[in-house]
């Protein structure tokens, strides 16, 4: 019911609502997350929502502290809390899954929240400096963070500029194929795609009758006698599943030892072909 | 390309004749001058006399590139002098790409080694004959023996320029179904 | 490659400049100096002079096209001025740009590599799967074998489509991680 709708770096996100949601309760939209209030757009029968997109907690904790206009060395931890809360409770109202890591983040801020109520120790208060802030290792990672933030900004402008570029249209000594350059990653992902359509294949397979080597043996010399050869790799080809394939094999086997027929084989790993003698 | 027509931008005739220049570059078949004057909104006849600069432009200043019309329309082209020294420019690109075929092949490989031709056959559905021959050839996989079984297939396993190519230790290294457990669902 | 050495070739510059030209063209993607003084037997000096002769052509007739340096190599590409003309041209729409947390994630990998899921976990502070999922499927990042501690988990680093896609030399000239904290405070 909502689609969601990212825009990278700007900091919000557009919420479409179905206006079941929009005759509820407009006040619970009224939330001053965005630099002004939430905005709502109406159209058609559409709500919009744009509030805050947060790339994850420590994102959204940023925000708050710089629109409470706080210093990050000294957090008002009660009130950021409250915010964080306040915002955790609009993404469940507007029925937005909420990522654990958030919640995990809320029990944070309520911990240093409680922490500092707690009496300072009085025999710790003789220096201040070794006062054990509760809020020291949240603001360290905040720090660290944001210089990544900022770095991903960075390479967003630059992304920018290069889309704004553009080489050259193909021209004839590129060889036109559908040759990949691969990594380990590719690798696996295939793995996993042909393992997925083998166990199709294995299902199939059930209802398949199976083919008598005698049958076998049978068509494959009426082939072998009508077009004078046959050639290895295009008969074990129409093979469906591998107990056809033994049987055509042992069918091969047969044949070159009872019949008139040989095995030949132009180069290493070339096809090889049967031939009437 | 109407709003382009109504907007009758205002170009310098150097701005044109760079602006076909990149327009021919990134083309994918020759373009026509007619083409051009309607992407940009402006003359035909402005269109040709810019790239008639463009051609001399090239021209004149003993360009390794040439612009050429051919087809109906116009094409940058190296020039035919050097065909020699392309040629012999194109032979040096690595060859390290490999075919959707061949690339299936390896995966299977990689994964169920040491692997026989019939059990890849079974696990690929295709025959891999020829996606074998080109691993082999480009020295990724190996053959590692043969198997105790009827008609003693031979195995094959990745090789150590396996690992070099996919950046590898030792094949411990090749990523599990669970470390892209999340990722990949 | 030795038989050009052995043949040293007798060119002028004009005729390197317009040679070096042709072959950064034909490339599909970005040469480097060396491998251009390999195949034309040239000193790699020589060839260093003539692709920055060819820049400063570029530059100076004020071309659609430009020469520049990027992943390790040189490559022709247009001007970025012209992006609008080109995209109406192309018919193509801005390509489809990263969200904040995959832009996030690649920051992360691009300044730690090389770096496990659980270390970007703890600088972002939020699970990044999905990012890694999509920054590995447009070949951004590439594994980068196991860290050697329990669980052995994969490490992940950028990829030369990353250098590219970001128009970057190579990883140095990336800002200094720490150049990023004057902006914070």
């Amino acid at each position: 019911m909502v689609e969601f709708i990212r825009l990278p770096i700007n900091n919000f996100a557009i919420y479409n609502l179905q206006s079941k949601v929009l005759d509820q309760n407009v006040d619970q939209f009224s939330f001053d997350f965005h630099r002004e209030q939430a905005e709502i757009l109406r159209g058609g029968d559409e709500l919009k929502v744009k509030i805050g997109d947060f790339a994850g907690p420590l994102d959204l904790l940023l925000f708050l502290i710089k629109q409470e206009q706080a210093n990050i060395f000294d957090i008002p931890i009660a009130k950021i809390t409250e915010k964080y809360l306040e915002y955790i409770r609009l993404m469940k109202k507007l029925d937005i899954a909420v990522a654990a890591d958030f919640l995990v983040m809320a029990a944070t801020l309520i911990e240093i929240k409680s922490k500092m109520l707690l009496p300072r120790d009085p025999r710790a208060e003789e220096s201040e400096e070794e006062f054990d802030d509760p809020r020291r290792e949240l603001v360290d990672r905040l720090l660290e963070y944001e210089k990544f933030k900022s770095a991903a900004g960075m390479l967003h402008e630059r992304s920018e500029i290069e889309a704004a570029t553009f080489t050259r249209g193909p021209i004839e000594s590129d060889e036109n194929n559908a040759e990949v350059d691969a990594s380990v990653f590719d690798l696996l992902t295939i793995f996993q795609k042909i393992a997925a359509r083998h166990a199709e294949d294995v299902k199939m397979e059930i209802e398949r009758e199976e083919v008598s080597l005698a049958d076998m043996i049978k068509s494959l010399k009426k082939r072998i006698f009508e077009f004078g050869e046959v050639s290895l790799l295009a008969f074990f080809e129409e093979m469906h599943n591998r107990r056809e394939l033994v049987t055509a094999f042992i069918a091969v086997l047969e044949i070159v030892r009872t019949d008139d027929v040989k095995l030949t084989q132009a180069s290493t790993f070339g096809d090889i072909v049967l031939k009437k003698v | 390309m109407d709003e382009a027509v109504q907007q009758q931008p205002i170009r310098t005739p150097a701005e044109l004749v760079a602006l076909v220049e990149a327009l021919i570059f990134v083309a994918e078949e020759p373009v026509s001058a007619k083409l051009l004057a309607e992407v940009l909104g402006e003359d035909k006849g402005a269109v040709k006399a810019a790239v008639e600069q463009l051609v001399a432009d090239y021209e004149e200043r003993g360009s390794g590139l040439q612009v050429r019309e051919v087809a109906g329309g116009f094409q940058l082209a190296t020039r035919t002098e050097l065909h020699e020294e392309i040629r012999a420019f194109l032979k040096t690109r690595p060859s390290a790409k490999l075919s959707i075929a061949s690339l299936e092949t390896l995966a299977v490989i990689a994964y169920k080694q040491p692997v026989t031709v019939p059990e890849i056959l079974e696990i690929r559905g295709t025959q891999s004959t020829s996606a074998i021959k080109t691993l082999l050839d480009k020295r990724l996989i190996v053959a590692k023996g043969r198997k105790e079984t009827v008609g003693r297939p031979m195995m094959y396993g990745t090789s150590k320029d396996f690992l070099l190519q996919f950046g590898l230790k030792d094949l411990t290294e090749l990523p599990s179904i669970e470390d892209f457990e999340d990722l990949v669902n």
